[in-house]
């Protein structure tokens, strides 16, 4: 009996065993699967930094069957032969364009996303939590106006901000863009998911409906705000054809338009171009990225 | 995590920030900085120069008396001479006697001049007697004629009156035919008598021209004696040899240059006799200063006669030197004559200076440095800075623009007029090799 | 807790990003933007304000031959004094007029007195309230003061400056500045920007002030005051005691704004200029953006004249002075852009409308000076016509064709599209196809019958009657080279074979060749005429043909290496005059293939012709010959003005733009003469030109240029009229031919699968 | 209720906004589709015209296809990656940020990445031919759909993923103890309780995804061109060389076009995802 039972006892730890070896086997294969999922999304920041500290010789060494259609392949290194700061130094010391356009970016970014906050965040509030009559219209007209390519609507817009006399000038890009669709969109999703339980208690306690919005829709529909307000924010550091349809004041243009310029020829230049020009969109979306996982599950527990 | 990347997001604005600032500052150092300016109307001036010697200047003999031994020749050709130079020297004793025999010849002309002054004297008297005697001869012939005149008219005014008289009333009493008749015969005798006074006159005209005649012959001098005269010449002229000789003695036989000049030739010759032609040729420099210098036919275009010229001769400029000619010579090149007025002393033959001819064209609107024009094969441009508006605001860039040089010299160039305009800033300097398109900052002046 | 923080955080760091975009950026966003927009935003601006009352401008007549006009004055009499060189009589002169330059008169002046005077170098000179004119006479080291009195009478003072020892030597004796002021005092400044004061009786000189560490562009008096305008900075001092006054910022900022103010001062005029009222209570100056007032101490400065509507706004003219007659009335001396001096009058009139000039909108989307002169020449025609040129592409930005198309586009249909079209890279058939381009027949033709034009190119550009686009100039391809070789340019296939017959027996160095895309571009050139049906679409048969023959020309030629022609720089690699053409008298190749697109590389051709027996020939496929186009202009259909448009394209087109451009021979027949005529004379024994071109192997070559015989002036007419079709000049299609067509000569793919590839886009394009 | 008004209060500034901005320009869209380029009413003859023109349907049809291979596959992908992500616990917070960095490089970026991977001497062959494989021209053949999808997936993969993540987060973990309790197996509680519970989050993503796919256009275009090869000629390649020959009356009959079946194609997703 208890021979049996030990017997059984070891078999089941063993299968126990073999089950949690196999257990963990398939979490180290999954672990593999990601890891290798997450290099290959980074690789091009690979790419970025060697070719940014890579002598434009080298780089034209080993890029020149792309770039002139000579015979043969290209190729690459992962540490560079003769590592180089010398793309580095002549962005951050030569190129006060760069850094021009750069803060050009910057203001549009801060004017967009501010009025977003201001006025897409109420907006998405309004629309995700009150009835009211025309409100289905105005959420299916966001969703249509969602779908126009930027391509079609660029002549009609163009006259509206001519008519306002906004041409040529930074608004004609903030303006369009704080109003976009999307973000809109987004945050009303994420609104949505927020319990009305929650909101009823809070009626019960007396909040007003602006408290409410502050103390309980902001922090509940935080996910879906930093969501929103990130790709704005990303949108903003790769707009092209806004800047070019609206700007003629070449002074006004942003840092997105930087980088076609400088593509071909100088390799290693756009390479760190490139490369500083991500870091803050990068850094921004790193500091956020805990909020978008969090946000509602978070909320939902608390209550 | 992330309050680290928030972190990191600002540092990164920080930095941008930094590097803002600093770029902008280093980018002001490396463009290419170039100097502007805007064409100008101007004349092109054209600077011709070449080294020019010295010429020979207007030559002049040294003259000595002739016939005189020279013991010693002391210069040479194209020797420089200050006035006073001793040239030459002669034999004194040889002088000396030159000297006496001159004298003696001196001493036989006047001589012979006295007595031929005895004779003339002689000969005029004689003369003066005839003359006498022919005038009272012409005068009285004169008389004679008058007094003939007189009677003459007399009888005249007779015969006159007489007819007169009878046509008044001496013809009463008288036939027709007497009276007719005594009339006729009035009138013959008028016309007689005046025949008479008429044949009278011309007799005596006669008369007293020949006594005229007669006088001026007598008053005519005799034969002209100018032998004595030319022996007074003779000896003027040998007084004057012989002063000269005596002044040459007095300076012991030396020939000098009475003025400066260069010897530019040497006819006498130790132990022979000085020639009636000059002992030496000497350019004075009385004459001024002559230069010769070639210059290119390209240079040639732009001078004329009459252009100012400046030589510098040793660190010394003289300006009022002048073109006084201009002679192509064979190879397509030009000889430039020059002169001046003065500076002979400083510019002896072949003497060499430099020579700067500056000549002013007409006045052109569109001039340019010559440094801003370029030639690249057979197109010709300059750089325009142009104002563009980059990322960075408004930037100057260089663009081409071809022009047409119509005339040029070594620092200016005259542009054909209506490809520039005034506000077009050229560029005349760069400090770095400069290609259309680049972008260049305007020095600060 | 950290998502709070991170919140608070996030909003914090963008308010700050907002702040220096308020401060920054928002700002940018009022003053004016870009060269072109300045002018039109002032008219905006003009027109916003309505009302009426406005300084018109009258053109008063100045006397003939001046040279340059030192300084300009009204007399306490209410005369107009100036004092001028006159480059007739070769003679200083001063001229007055009672009656506003109806008639001028010269003041006798005693010449004799002034000899010495007039005999230095005058850089300035002032005319005083009374007639006095002061003039400033360098002589050698002396400094002379010549004062020339109203009844023209001499007096000479010399003038010794008191801190010469204080100062660069060299400069200081040159006087670049005088002026009176209200007291009747002479005010002169030196190159070092010393500001002196002159006693007129005894020539003794006060230093007023020294400026010599900010670099004094020119100065100005207004009243008693000394305007000296510096980089970016206005120095404002006293005229009779010298001391500095406080600064205006609101010159200084303008300065500031504006670089071109304070930049170059020439003889021939300054940017900027003042008068004066009241003592210098009121400053007003002149610079291209019109008459502005300004009270020292006040915030602001008032503008009297907006510059664009009056010849202000020519920033072709320069100032010489500003007078003021009365609060109405001004003078304006100026220097136009080919040194003309004016004397300009402008008066309130408070009747006159302000109404804005017409504005006249040129699109190129490459600029050329050819235009630019065009542009100059019209617009001095048509003074009350203000031409705005708008470049598509300036260049060094990395805006591509088709975003310059695009905002072209975009203008065009709201409405504000130019009025002419340099069509040149623009999809003008599109543009036609949609009516957006007029019917410009009627001044073709009144250019035809004036000056005569290429009836070749007329009729290449008549489409049943209309031409809607028209080229101001042209040129062809022309192959040179041995004679076989000259025959064998005539047709693509006869030339690729001639390549092939000569590879195989042996020989090298045939054809020069830069690269893939060089010699596509040189083919594309003669070749492309003939691809297009008359339904539109690409004949695949002669793409195919094109395409053959070029890969059969390069894989005959052994392409040096890219790298070795990149040495020669940026030239321009497909026109024949290059030093390519020296190739086939050295020896390094047996004909050179090219578009000749001036006199000058005719002349070039023409040398080798009679130097090294080189012939040449007209480059082309037999069936169509075939020239280039360039400069295509077209006025747009929806214009206002066609009026004026049309004008400009009678300037384009007109016979006095012969000269202007390098590029192409103009079409019209008048200009095309004269061309030809500077071509024959353009060489004689004072002004030669060659090329020396010596090869690494040590040959040497050397040719000097030669006038062009009549008979062969002749012969490139007869070539350039004989061409009948326009190349294909759409801009999609030539990309796509030559990239396609490059990957086929470098054996990426086949002719036949860049041949289809080709046929597919283009299809693609021609399909949409 | 004074709810009703409170929505408007919220609403109303950004919706002027919208109006001003965008519905406008909208509605001049539309009115243009009806006119022709150089004025004139033309009733519905600019639609016949795209609708027969060839490039358009090559066009529409190369989005439609894009969309119908790319939406599924990157839903599923990024799905996949999410749950993984999420089940093997939450310190994959590293990983996460890796996915999310594609995100961020810059469409000039990728573009010249693209060229550098797949020129046809680009590095993609050059390893593919070092491993004994044929070259292939990526952007000149077909494979450039493939190579545009590619992108897709790539760029939009990782942020997709962060939103399902979200969405499961949401789902309380007291459902799955109690299916546990219930006896349901993994796969179970899978199919039973998260896909249902994360159905409405489906909808968005799929919204985001979509309109990200209009997207891609600007790496098409930075890399190949207005006439990139025949398989990723896309709609906004059209409208684009539309508009630059001055085509807009075909453009804005095509763009309304696509509004309705984009509109009709999200309307149909809403009543299949939203439907509880």
């Amino acid at each position: 009996m208890t021979e049996k039972m030990k017997r059984k006892r070891t078999a089941e730890r063993k299968t126990a065993a073999a089950g949690r070896i196999c257990r963990r086997a398939i979490w180290i294969c999954l672990k593999a699967i990601q890891i290798f999922f997450a290099v290959f999304m980074v690789s091009p920041l690979f790419f970025l930094v060697t070719g940014s500290i890579m002598g434009e010789a080298e780089l034209s060494e080993y890029l020149s069957p792309v770039f002139t259609g000579q015979e043969g392949y290209a190729c690459w290194r992962l540490i560079p032969l003769y590592p180089t700061l010398k793309n580095v130094v002549e962005v951050l010391f030569d190129s006060p364009e760069f850094f021009h356009m750069f803060w050009n970016t910057m203001k549009l970014t801060a004017g967009i996303i501010l009025g977003q906050t201001f006025l897409a965040v109420p907006a998405a509030w309004g629309l995700a939590r009150y009835s009211f009559f025309g409100k289905k219209a105005i959420y299916q007209m966001y969703l249509l106006l969602m779908m126009m390519p930027f391509q079609v609507m660029m002549l009609s817009e163009y006259l509206v901000l001519e008519g306002m006399g906004l041409n040529n000038t930074l608004w004609a890009v903030i303006l369009p863009g704080v109003f976009s669709t999307f973000s809109v969109f987004l945050m009303y999703r994420f609104f949505l998911e927020v319990p009305e339980e929650i909101l009823e208690a809070a009626r019960v306690d007396g909040a007003g409906e602006m408290r409410m919005f502050l103390l309980v829709g902001l922090p509940l529909g935080r996910t879906g705000i930093v969501s929103a307000l990130l790709l704005q924010f990303l949108e903003c550091f790769s707009m092209i054809e806004q800047p070019i349809a609206f700007l003629k004041d070449k002074t006004l243009y942003p840092l997105s338009l930087y980088l076609p310029e400088i593509a071909m020829g100088q390799t290693g230049f756009a390479f760190c171009a490139s490369l500083i020009a991500l870091l803050p969109p990068l850094f921004l979306f790193l500091a956020g990225s805990d909020n978008l996982a969090r946000g509602i599950a978070a909320g939902a527990v608390k209550l | 995590m992330n309050k680290f990347w928030a972190k990191a997001f600002v540092i990164l604005l920080a930095v941008m920030l930094f590097f803002t600032v600093v770029s902008r500052a280093a980018d002001s150092f490396l463009v290419a900085q170039v100097s502007v300016e805007p064409f100008t109307a101007k004349k092109i001036e054209h600077i011709v120069s070449a080294v020019a010697s010295a010429e020979k200047g207007l030559e002049f003999p040294v003259m000595t008396e002739a016939g005189l031994l020279v013991r010693t020749v002391y210069v040479q050709e194209g020797e420089f001479v200050e006035a006073g130079t001793v040239l030459a020297e002669v034999d004194p004793e040889q002088l000396a006697e030159t000297e006496r025999d001159l004298r003696d010849e001196i001493r036989a002309l006047q001589l012979q001049n006295e007595a031929a002054e005895q004779n003339q004297a002689a000969a005029r008297e004689e003369k003066e007697k005839q003359k006498k005697r022919t005038q009272e001869d012409y005068e009285r012939a004169q008389k004679k004629q008058e007094e003939a005149l007189r009677r003459g008219e007399e009888e005249l005014q007779q015969a006159e009156d007489a007819i007169d008289s009878f046509s008044a009333g001496g013809a009463e009493g008288m036939t027709q035919e007497e009276a007719e008749t005594k009339k006729a015969e009035l009138w013959q005798a008028y016309f007689e008598k005046k025949q008479a006074l008429e044949d009278t006159e011309e007799t005596m005209e006669e008369a007293v021209t020949a006594a005229a005649r007669a006088l001026e012959d007598a008053s005519e001098t005799g034969t002209a004696d100018n032998s004595a005269e030319i022996n007074a010449l003779s000896i003027a002229q040998k007084e004057e040899s012989l002063k000269a000789y005596e002044k040459l003695e007095e300076e012991g036989g030396k020939i000098m240059a009475e003025t400066a000049g260069t010897v530019t030739g040497v006819l006498v010759q130790t132990g022979q006799k000085t020639t009636d032609t000059a002992a030496f040729t000497m350019t004075s420099t009385e004459g001024g200063a002559r230069l010769s210098a070639e210059i290119s036919k390209e240079d040639a275009r732009y001078v004329e006669v009459g252009d100012a010229v400046t030589v510098e001769k040793s660190g010394t400029k003289y300006e009022d030197f002048s073109v006084t000619g201009i002679k192509q010579t064979e190879g397509g090149a030009a000889e430039l004559t020059i002169t001046s007025e003065e500076h002979a002393e400083s510019f002896p033959m072949g003497e060499s200076a430099e020579i700067t001819v500056t000549k002013q064209s007409e006045v052109y609107n569109t001039a340019v440095p010559l440094a801003a024009v370029h030639t690249e094969q057979n197109s010709t441009y300059v750089y325009v800075a142009e104002q563009k508006s980059t990322v960075l605001g408004k930037q100057y860039f260089t663009r081409k623009v071809e022009v047409k040089i119509l005339e040029k010299n070594s620092s200016y160039a005259a542009l054909e007029d209506g490809v520039l305009n005034s506000e077009n800033l050229i560029v005349t300097d760069s400090d770095t090799y400069l290609q259309a398109g680049d972008r260049v900052r305007l020095r600060q002046q | 807790m950290n998502g709070k923080n991170m919140t608070r955080l996030i909003s914090l760091l963008l308010c700050l990003v907002l702040m220096t975009a308020g401060l920054g950026g928002c700002k940018k966003t009022s003053p004016s933007t870009g060269e072109t927009n300045g002018a039109t935003e002032l008219l905006a601006e003009e027109g916003g304000t309505g009302g009426k009352g406005r300084f018109l401008e009258t053109e008063l007549p100045l006397p003939e031959n001046i040279r340059r006009l030192y300084d300009t004055a009204l007399l306490e009499n209410g005369t107009i004094a100036l004092f001028l060189w006159n480059d007739k009589e070769n003679i200083y002169q001063i001229q007055e007029t009672a009656d506003e330059g109806e008639s001028w008169k010269v003041r006798d002046i005693d010449l004799e007195a002034a000899t010495e005077i007039f005999a230095g170098y005058i850089d300035t000179a002032a005319i005083s309230a009374d007639g006095t004119v002061g003039i400033l006479s360098k002589n050698d080291d002396r400094l002379l003061l010549g004062l020339i009195l109203p009844d023209g009478s001499v007096e000479k003072r010399e003038l010794t400056l008191p801190d010469m020892e204080n100062q660069e030597q060299d400069y200081a004796l040159n006087i670049t500045g005088s002026a009176f002021d209200a007291e009747g005092s002479l005010l002169i400044e030196n190159l070092n920007s010393h500001f002196y004061k002159v006693d007129l009786t005894t020539g003794n000189c006060e230093l007023l002030q020294d400026l010599e560490e900010k670099y004094i562009r020119h100065f100005g008096v207004a009243g008693n005051k000394v305007l000296a305008v510096a980089e970016g900075e206005a120095v404002l001092f006293d005229s009779t005691t010298g001391e500095l006054l406080e600064e205006e910022t609101v010159l200084n900022d303008m300065l500031a704004a504006d670089s071109s103010l304070s930049e170059t001062v020439s003889d021939s005029g300054k940017p900027l200029v003042f008068a004066g009222e009241n003592g210098g209570e009121v400053i007003f100056y002149v610079n291209h953006q019109g008459l502005f007032c300004h009270t020292p101490g006040g915030s602001v400065s008032e503008q009297l004249i907006n510059g664009s509507l009056t010849s202000m706004g020519d920033t072709t003219v320069s100032f010489l002075d500003l007078v003021m007659v009365d609060e109405e009335h001004f003078l304006l001396t100026a220097v136009g852009s080919q040194g003309e001096a004016k004397l300009l009058k402008y008066s309130y009139d408070k009747d006159a409308p302000s109404v804005p000039e017409t504005e006249l909108k040129v699109y190129a989307l490459e600029d050329s000076s050819f235009l630019r002169q065009v542009i100059s020449a019209y617009q001095k025609e048509h003074q009350d016509v203000y031409v705005n040129l708008q470049i598509g592409l300036s260049g060094d930005d990395g805006m591509t064709a088709e975003d310059a198309v695009r905002a072209l586009n975009t203008d065009i249909l709201a409405g504000s599209g130019p009025d002419v079209l340099i069509l040149d890279g623009l999809p003008a058939e599109k543009y036609i196809e949609k009516g957006m381009l007029a019917d410009i027949s009627p001044v073709i033709e009144e250019i035809a019958g004036k000056d005569g034009i290429f009836e070749n190119v007329r009729q290449a550009y008549d489409s049943d009657g209309a031409i809607y686009q028209f080229p101001a100039r042209f040129y062809v391809s022309l192959v040179n080279g041995e004679e076989e070789a000259v025959e064998a340019g005539s047709s693509l296939k006869k030339l690729a074979d001639f390549m092939t017959g000569k590879k195989t027996a042996g020989e090298s160095k045939i054809f020069p060749m830069r690269s893939a895309e060089n010699l596509l571009e040189k083919l594309y050139a003669a070749d492309s005429a003939a691809w297009m049906e008359s339904d539109g679409k690409l004949t695949e048969e002669a793409v195919k043909e094109y395409l053959s023959c070029a890969k059969q020309i390069y894989d005959a030629e052994p392409t040096e290496s890219e790298d070795v022609y990149y040495s020669y720089g940026g030239m321009a690699s497909d026109t024949i005059g290059t030093l390519d053409a020296t190739g086939v008298a050295l020896k390094t190749s047996k004909l050179n293939y090219g578009t000749i697109v001036s006199m000058t590389e005719f002349t070039t051709v023409y040398s080798m012709k009679s130097q090294y027996g080189i012939d040449y020939e007209l480059a082309d496929r037999e069936t169509v010959k075939s020239f280039v186009p360039c400069q295509l202009a077209g006025i747009s259909s929806q214009t206002e003005k066609s009026g004026e448009a049309e004008e400009f394209l009678q300037a384009l087109l007109g016979a006095e733009c012969g000269a202007y451009s390098f590029s192409g021979f103009p079409v019209n027949r008048t200009a095309y003469e004269e061309v030809v005529e500077d071509a024959a004379n353009r060489y004689d024994e004072y002004s030669q030109g060659g090329i020396a071109v010596s090869t690494d192997e040590g040959d040497f070559f050397e040719m000097t240029f030669e006038n062009p015989t009549p008979e062969e002036l002749d012969k490139i007419t007869g070539i350039l009229e004989s061409a009948e079709k326009p190349a294909c000049m759409d801009r999609v299609i030539k990309e796509i031919v030559l990239e396609q067509g490059e990957k086929a000569l470098k054996g990426d793919m086949t002719v036949e699968e860049a041949v289809s590839e080709i046929m597919k886009k283009c299809s693609l394009y021609l399909a949409e | 209720m004074k709810k009703k008004y409170t929505g408007y209060l919220f609403v109303l500034p950004h919706f002027s906004g919208v109006c001003l901005f965008l519905l406008l320009p909208f509605l001049d869209v539309v009115r243009r589709a009806f006119v022709r380029t150089a004025g004139g009413f033309c009733g519905f003859e600019n639609f016949k015209l795209v609708l027969t023109n060839e490039a358009f349907r090559l066009a529409a049809g190369n989005t439609v296809k894009f969309t119908l291979v790319c939406l599924p596959l990157l839903l599923l992908l990024s799905l996949l990656l999410a749950v993984l992500v999420y089940s093997t616990g939450k310190a994959a917070g590293i990983l996460k940020n890796c996915y999310l960095v594609p995100m961020a490089v810059p469409a000039a970026c990728v573009a010249l990445l693209w060229k550098l991977l797949f020129d046809s001497h680009g590095l993609v062959n050059g390893v593919a031919a070092s491993l004994g494989g044929t070259p292939v021209d990526w952007m000149n053949t077909g494979s450039a759909f493939g190579v545009l999808v590619g992108s897709y997936l790539w760029k939009n993969t990782g942020y997709v993923m962060v939103l399902w993540i979200a969405a499961l987060d949401g789902i309380p973990q007291t459902v799955y103890e109690a299916a546990e309790i219930d006896g349901a197996g993994r796969a179970a509680a899978f199919f039973y309780i998260t896909l249902p519970c994360i159905r409405p989050a489906a909808f968005t993503i799929a919204v985001f995804s979509f309109l990200n796919s209009f997207k891609v256009f600007r790496e098409a275009y930075l890399v190949a061109g207005n006439y990139p090869q025949e398989s990723i000629y896309l709609l906004q390649h059209v409208f684009n060389n539309w508009f630059l020959s001055l085509s807009v009356d075909k453009m804005v009959a095509g763009a309304v076009l696509l509004a309705l079946v984009a509109g009709a194609a999200v309307w149909a997703l809403q009543r299949t995802l939203e439907r509880q």
